[in-house]
């Protein structure tokens, strides 16, 4: 459903991705993983058209995306959480989520000033998905809460909230796990399993490689902004130029904690 | 007369760096929409005219004076209307900033009068300076233009080369952070607003001098072309505001001298300039803009 | 009292009753600028203003009642003027009006004081459309192009100036007489050299006085208010430029001299008062000036004065009501204000003598005087 | 009507909604939106002028030139908010003060307003062929008010006013949400320049004189002041803070203050005025009305803390609320 | 040489820290584990003088609470924060100088730390130049710790230092942070990689919904259930 090839996109002198080459099958888990600075939140933006690359076409169910603006590209269905969260803090959380199901609505202004029965409906609407969304995250009754004042974990939740409010083909999570315990990890893992059950395609970058071994199809590893591995978790993780680049030397503890998953 | 006109555009440009330069610390650097520097500048006016006429100070002293009371002034503005801001919407320091100036034009309207009136007598004779046959400029205007180059080289110097220069960018970047550095960021945020204020004074005082006027409100103007330097330089660059004043003047200059009828006048044309600068480098002529997400 | 002060509220038929005595004090309005960028000039007229109708009340006011001068900020702001001169019709049932203010102020009020039946006197403000609001508004000060007319007379045909360089304020002000002053210079046979407009609040003209000097002109005509041209006599003299310095009433204040130093010497300028005339109305007006405020009256003090004399003898002859004052108003002849005899014209313009004034050894002198219509 | 109520009294009133207006327009663009301008006056500027030279130039309808005017002020302003769309959201407070001096200057320079004489013998408002007395003009601005704010209200509350508020906070986040930012920062500046429009238009038959100094810096300032004192964000909030700080000056005329020399009265005035926007910005930084907090939990004001994302965020130096 | 005794932080109405009592003795180094919004942050923040508490805090036998923040560090705390703070617009370099800030150090001085944390981190080395904004996520936390260490600290709170970080710079700083325990540097560690805080730490604290629920040594708690279950990820 999507398809990357060739993508780069330089800082300066700085080549942060070098000609990657990805492609997303309908309805799998991918993993993306890497050292720090290898790409890939560079590579997320540019599939969101915030970064246009300097080289390298995407295609997004068929159609070219690399050089839309991002916003048609979610309206195209193709949502993402920020690595470094971004929620309106000041406002609820059910008003955060909300803003996710902005593409898939249509009401303008007039209908808004007039008081059409359309506008209402779909008002209607969208409060409803919300909260359905909220529940699904798991943050049933916060609704009212300002983002903000969340623990670092649910405000991760609140993203995937947004993210996902519209139902989006592909959902793009930019480490979300990060900052979890454990117990969460798991509570996350099943979460993202359950959204690929309702028919929703996921890209994951993560560091937990206990995580991602264990919930990915398919795993693609950047180094350097480039790839240099795609396929299976267990047969990527095992090769030497990823554990040399990103596991560090195999490790009791490593393992043991990867383990425990 | 073009040469004749360009010098004129560069002193002019020189006394928009020389009000600029106090600006690019608290605004450039601080990131603080400082509405009051205009004030400040008239300040400083009024101390070195109050330090001659009522304390018969010497001029170098009411000088000194001037800069000492602007200091001051800055820094009791910073703690009293800005201070308690922080973390607001920087509009809000906008809005507290424009009260200030407000307050303290018309209050300088009741204690000195709402008239113009002459600087007092300096000693130092008004003389002319010929560069050639045709091109010419007073001596005010050099000791202008030293000073903007004083002020530009003293904010170099305690941006790029002292420890405070290097907190103050941190404490606007992230106030948090800094203090937890170590950062007093209150006492770093005061010395910028004694800097960039007793900055602001100099200015006053010789603009003062050199046109030999100053009057309560004489600030206003002078503090929003400051801001157009800032701007145009983008914030925070010494390159930029040497540039951004030069280009102001240089513009005012060259439309005064050579174009009549225009449907905008001189002013105008400076913010046109800014505008279309700021369309083609969003981030002003030296400004980076750098983001991450 | 004569029974013409019958009631102090006229226009207002249902608010007239028994409350209005004779010797009930009479309100007289004034607005203009006292805040914000013009208050000297504001403080200054209203100042003047109020000292007409000190000496009026002292010399007995009218028979008997005291007249009260009611002064409202108009901030320098149009729409201010409107509040304050319908604050002054609404509340304080003032039975006529000084202009104090400056130009737009003036006319946005010029419109409701006719619509109000209330009489104006404008004191200075020069936009030539002030006084076509109606026969209730004149005005004391000769209207812009007058002086602009003076000028190039006395220019061309005294000083036999051929090459006229002129520097105008980019207001009303500044664009009316300007204008008439180069039709008439053109139609004598002189030649504008340069013209460029600034900016009020202006302070560095380095750049316009190069190009008035590469304009090799003879005279220099600065039509604006005195802040400006000092700087500019001074800045010209700084240029080199050695043109004989030409300029209008806005120079008539005894801070032209105090900012302009001795750049200012041998300037000419046209005007309507000068305190050096004999005329003991202009001396007892002089002195009463220096024992109040200090210092000496300028050319706008005495415009404003004149105008608060007008209303005030107006007010004698018929007394408070506004439909009668506004006749004694129009019908003013010859009185002797401290800016020469005053004379309305059927367009409710003055027709008074255009004065000379010249600097000289640090001092307004005078020159000549020369009426003009 | 007149003869009831003190023409004066009205006045204030008059001027006091056609204040609200502008201000509900510049809430829309800065509470609403994030845009701050510091040179709304140039909009007002625009509808007055734009239905003067309609009404005396082109004899058009008072009524209709009024509506002609709203719609020009839209259309200008679109255009005019143009730049914002490209400059760094922290210099649009410079750009749109820019704007306004060269609007304000084309005002007083080019033929068409009149330049420095400004645009005289503006008809004025009738009804049936009987010009409307200050107390009909009232009644014209009140509804004019009315229908405002219930448009704003609306408006604000709908899907577009969500994405507005998105875009206040995080215009990154905004487009990947799938919010079209260059067509709601456009919308937004024409909808808040047409509010100012509307004001201006009413402001020119209310003046019958109009002329540059009307539409200069001090108002927009102004303006802001009123709209950030009420509070960002908040409707009662601009009405409040209008009148507040449009009645305090007011105050002074009516009431004669004793044991004050009143030759500086207006001076004292006007410090008076300067240090309640000091002392409201200070105690009550959000404004009169601003938000405090949200719903239930309370954000506390030393919440950067909380923030993950405040590098990032601290890289752009975002103008809009942290 | 910490010692928090009743420790109180409210959040308006929301009581996140209760009555926590927590020490740190010289050379240790401790952790504090909890769940997302258990109020782990909120007590680190009171620590360091960021927000208004109730209770008490001593470091080396002096009241700390109610100070201001500078003088907190000037004392000789470093914090790494949640969320990393690093200074977007300075560079690297300058970063890490803004980290010795309250050190006063000479300038060789100053270089040779530099030199060291460089060591620890080489991808810092690379990009001395680089806005500390365009670093990546992972990049940006090294360059939080390598700051915090600038200071040379007696006391160094890390606030969930591996968040973000590839496993290969985890065991790095966990290494780290043993190297510099072996120094005498005493260290408050939050973590949610509660086995790999625990395989570091002396002792350990298990803070719940703001309130202290089990303390023990680290080899102790790691084999309790309810630690294993909730924070080990223990199969359940
Ligand atoms: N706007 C930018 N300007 C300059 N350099 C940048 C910019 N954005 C990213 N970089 C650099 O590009 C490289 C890739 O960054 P990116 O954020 O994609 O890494 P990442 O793979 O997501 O790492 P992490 O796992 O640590 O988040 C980094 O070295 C970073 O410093
Ligand atoms: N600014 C705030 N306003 C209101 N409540 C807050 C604020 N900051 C934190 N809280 C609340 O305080 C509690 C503790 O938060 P804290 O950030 O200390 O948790 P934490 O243990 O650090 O969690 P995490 O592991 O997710 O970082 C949470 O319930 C949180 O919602
Ligand atoms: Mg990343
Ligand atoms: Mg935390």
């Amino acid at each position: 459903m999507l398809k990357a090839d060739g993508v780069t996109k330089r800082f300066g002198g700085l080549t942060a991705v070098n000609g990657v080459g990805l492609e997303v099958r309908k309805g799998e888990i991918l993993g993306l993983i890497g050292p720090n600075g290898a790409g890939k939140t560079t590579f997320f933006n540019i599939l969101t058209g915030i970064y246009k690359p300097d080289g390298g076409t995407i295609s997004f169910d068929g159609r070219p995306i690399h050089a839309l603006p991002s916003f048609r590209i979610a309206r195209a269905g193709m949502m993402r959480t920020f690595q470094n969260i971004r929620l309106l803090k000041e406002e609820s959380v059910l008003d955060n989520v909300k803003v996710g199901l902005f593409g898939k609505t249509g009401s303008g202004l007039w209908a808004a000033i007039l008081g059409l029965r359309s506008a209402k409906r779909e008002e209607e609407e969208v409060t409803a998905r919300s909260l359905a969304t909220i529940e699904r995250v798991g943050l049933k009754g916060r609704e009212r809460e300002a983002a903000g004042s969340l623990s670092y974990g649910d405000q991760r939740r609140v993203e995937i909230a947004r993210a996902l409010a519209s139902d989006p083909k592909l959902l793009l999570l930019d480490e979300p796990t990060a900052g979890m315990n454990a117990a969460e990890v798991q509570e996350m893992t099943d979460l993202i399993r359950a959204i690929r059950g309702k028919g929703t395609t996921i890209v994951l970058i993560e560091h937990n490689v206990a995580m991602v071994t264990g919930l990915c199809d398919r795993v693609a590893v950047l180094v350097h902004g480039e790839k240099i591995a795609d396929g299976e978790p267990e047969s990527v993780i095992a090769k030497p130029e990823v554990v040399e680049a990103y596991l560090g030397k195999p490790d009791e503890e490593v393992i043991a904690v990867a383990a425990h998953s | 007369m073009l040469i004749q006109q360009l010098l004129n555009g560069v002193s002019l440009g020189f006394i928009y760096i020389l009000i600029a330069v106090g600006l690019t610390m608290v605004y450039g650097v601080l990131k603080l929409l400082h509405f009051a520097h205009g004030v400040i500048y008239m300040v400083g006016a009024f101390a070195a005219m109050a330090g001659m006429t009522y304390f018969h100070m010497y001029f170098a002293v009411a000088f000194l004076f001037a800069l000492a009371v602007s200091g001051a002034a800055g820094m009791a503005v910073e703690r009293i209307a800005y201070r308690p801001l922080r973390g607001v919407h920087p509009i809000t320091t906008l809005i507290s900033g424009i009260g200030v100036a407000i307050f303290l034009e018309n209050a300088f309207q009741v204690a000195f009068g709402s008239d113009t009136r002459a600087f007092p007598e300096t000693g130092i004779d008004v003389s002319i300076v010929r560069l050639s046959e045709s091109v010419s400029l007073t001596n005010t205007k050099l000791y202008i233009i030293t000073a903007g180059l004083a002020g530009i080289g003293l904010l170099y110097a305690f941006l790029k080369l002292t420890r405070l220069g290097l907190a103050i960018q941190a404490a606007a970047q992230d106030m948090r952070a800094a203090s937890l550095m170590g950062v007093n960021v209150n006492r770093v945020v005061s010395v910028t607003f004694f800097l960039g204020s007793a900055l602001a004074s100099a200015a006053g005082v010789l603009v003062a001098m050199n046109f030999n006027s100053l009057y309560p409100t004489m600030g206003a103007i002078p503090g929003l072309k400051a801001f157009c330097v800032v701007v145009l330089g983008g914030l925070g660059s010494i390159p930029g505001t040497i540039v951004g004043g030069l280009i102001l003047g240089i513009v005012e200059s060259l439309s005064d001298g050579f174009m009549t009828g225009m449907v905008v006048d001189k002013d105008a044309i400076a913010f046109l300039i800014l505008i279309v600068i700021l369309l083609i480098k969003p981030s002003g002529l030296f400004g980076k803009n750098i983001e991450k997400v | 009292g004569s029974g013409a002060g019958g009631s102090a509220s006229p226009a207002s038929g249902k608010n007239e009753g028994a409350s209005a005595k004779p010797a009930e004090t009479i309100k007289i309005g004034w607005f203009g600028p006292l805040t914000g960028a013009t208050a000297t000039d504001g403080t200054h007229s209203r100042d003047a203003a109020l000292l007409a109708v000190e000496q009026f009340n002292k010399a007995g006011g009218l028979n008997g009642a005291k007249v009260e001068l009611v002064a409202e900020d108009d901030q320098g702001k149009p729409e201010e003027a409107l509040k304050a001169v319908q604050k002054l019709v609404s509340n304080d049932k003032v039975v006529a009006m000084v202009g104090g203010a400056y130009s737009g102020p003036t006319k946005t009020a010029a419109a409701k004081i006719q619509e109000l039946k209330v009489p104006m006197v404008i004191a200075y403000a020069v936009h030539p459309e002030a006084t076509k609001a109606g026969d209730y508004v004149n005005r004391v000060i000769y209207a812009g192009p007058i002086q602009g007319k003076a000028m190039a007379d006395y220019a061309v045909n005294d000083l036999k100036k051929k090459n006229v360089a002129v520097l105008y304020v980019d207001i009303d002000y500044g664009k009316t007489i300007y204008g008439a002053f180069k039709e008439e210079a053109e139609k004598l046979g002189a030649k504008v050299a340069i013209e460029r407009p600034f900016k009020m609040g202006d302070k560095d003209f380095s750049s316009i006085l190069t190009a008035v000097k590469a304009a090799n002109p003879d005279a220099l005509y600065v039509v604006g208010y005195y802040n400006e041209a000092a700087a500019i006599v001074k800045q010209a003299r700084e240029t080199g430029i050695q043109a004989q310095l030409l300029g209008v009433d806005g120079f008539d204040s005894p801070k032209y001299l105090e900012l302009g130093k001795t750049n200012t010497e041998g300037s000419t300028f046209t005007t309507s008062f000068y305190t050096s005339d004999t005329r003991p109305v202009v001396q007892s007006f002089v002195k009463a000036w220096q024992d109040k405020y200090k210092g000496e009256p300028d050319m706008l003090s005495s415009q404003s004065y004149d105008a608060a004399t007008v209303v005030l003898e107006a007010l004698k002859k018929v007394g408070a009501d506004r439909e009668k004052l506004k006749q004694a108003i129009n019908e003013t002849k010859e009185l002797d204000g401290t800016s020469g005899k005053i004379t309305f014209g059927k367009d409710h313009e003055v027709i008074k003598p255009v004065v000379f004034m010249t600097v000289k050894d640090g001092k307004f002198q005078f020159v000549k005087a020369k009426t003009y219509n | 009507m007149d003869a009831f109520f003190n023409p004066y009294y009205v006045d204030i009133v008059v001027f006091l909604i056609i204040y609200m207006m502008l201000g509900l327009g510049l809430n829309l663009m800065t509470g609403y939106a994030g845009q701050v301008s510091l040179g709304h006056a140039a909009f007002f500027g625009i509808g007055a002028y734009s239905s003067a030279i309609l009404s005396t130039k082109a004899g058009i309808d008072p009524w209709i030139s009024m509506i002609l005017a709203v719609v020009l002020t839209f259309l200008f302003s679109a255009v005019l908010g143009l730049p914002s769309l490209r400059v760094r959201e922290d210099f649009l407070a410079i750009t749109t003060l820019g704007l306004g001096l060269i609007i304000q200057s084309f005002f007083k320079n080019a033929d068409i307003t009149g330049g420095a004489y400004g645009i005289d013998s503006i008809p004025p408002l009738s009804l049936f062929g009987t010009k409307l007395d200050n107390t009909g003009v009232l009644v014209v601005v009140a509804l004019a008010l009315l229908a405002s704010i219930y448009a704003l209200r609306k408006m604000t509350r709908s899907r577009i006013g969500r994405a507005w508020m998105v875009i206040r906070e995080d215009e990154t986040v905004a487009k990947a949400m799938g919010i079209h930012t260059t067509y709601c920062k456009v919308l937004v500046f024409a909808i808040g320049g047409a509010y100012a429009g509307a004001a201006g238009a009413l402001f020119a038959h209310k003046m019958s004189f109009i002329g540059a100094e009307s539409f200069g810096f001090t108002v927009s300032a102004t303006v802001l002041s009123m709209v950030v004192v009420g509070g960002l964000g908040s409707i009662r909030g601009t009405l409040f803070g209008v009148t507040l700080l449009y009645l305090l000056p007011e105050l002074f005329r009516l009431f004669k203050i004793d044991g004050v020399d009143m030759k500086y009265i207006d001076m004292y005035k006007m410090m008076l005025y300067g240090l309640l926007m000091v002392v409201v910005m200070r105690y009550r930084p959000k404004g009169i009305f601003g938000k405090t907090g949200m719903k239930t939990k309370s954000c506390r004001a030393a919440d950067e803390d909380r923030s993950a994302d405040r590098e990032t965020k601290g890289v752009k130096e975002r103008v809009d609320p942290a | 040489m910490l010692h928090i005794r009743n420790l109180h932080v409210s959040y308006g109405s929301i009581h996140a820290v209760r009555d926590v009592s927590l020490t740190v003795e010289e050379g240790e180094v401790v952790t504090l584990i909890g769940s997302n919004g258990a109020g782990k942050t909120t007590t680190v923040n009171a620590i360091c003088g960021a927000l208004p508490a109730k209770g008490s805090i001593e470091y080396g036998g002096k009241p700390i609470l109610g100070l201001p923040t500078h003088r907190i560090v000037e004392a000789g705390i470093a914090m790494v924060a949640e969320g990393r703070r690093i200074f977007p617009k300075l560079t690297v370099e300058q970063n890490l100088r803004m980290g010795a800030f309250s050190r006063r150090a000479s300038r060789s001085e100053l270089a040779r730390d530099m030199e060291y944390v460089y060591g620890l981190f080489p991808r810092l080395a690379e990009r001395k130049r680089q806005m500390g904004g365009t670093m990546s996520g992972g990049e940006q936390q090294m360059l939080a710790i390598g700051r915090a260490l600038m200071a040379k600290p007696k006391l160094l709170i890390l606030d969930e230092p591996s968040m973000g970080l590839a496993p290969i710079v985890v065991r790095d700083i966990f290494d780290t942070i043993r190297t510099i325990r072996g120094q005498g540097l005493t260290t408050l560690l939050i973590e949610q990689n509660a086995a790999m805080a625990l395989s570091v730490a002396d002792r350990g604290y298990v803070l719940e919904h703001g309130e202290i629920v089990h303390h023990d040594t680290a080899e102790r708690l790691k084999s309790q259930d309810i630690v294993k279950k909730a924070y080990l990820g223990g199969s359940a």
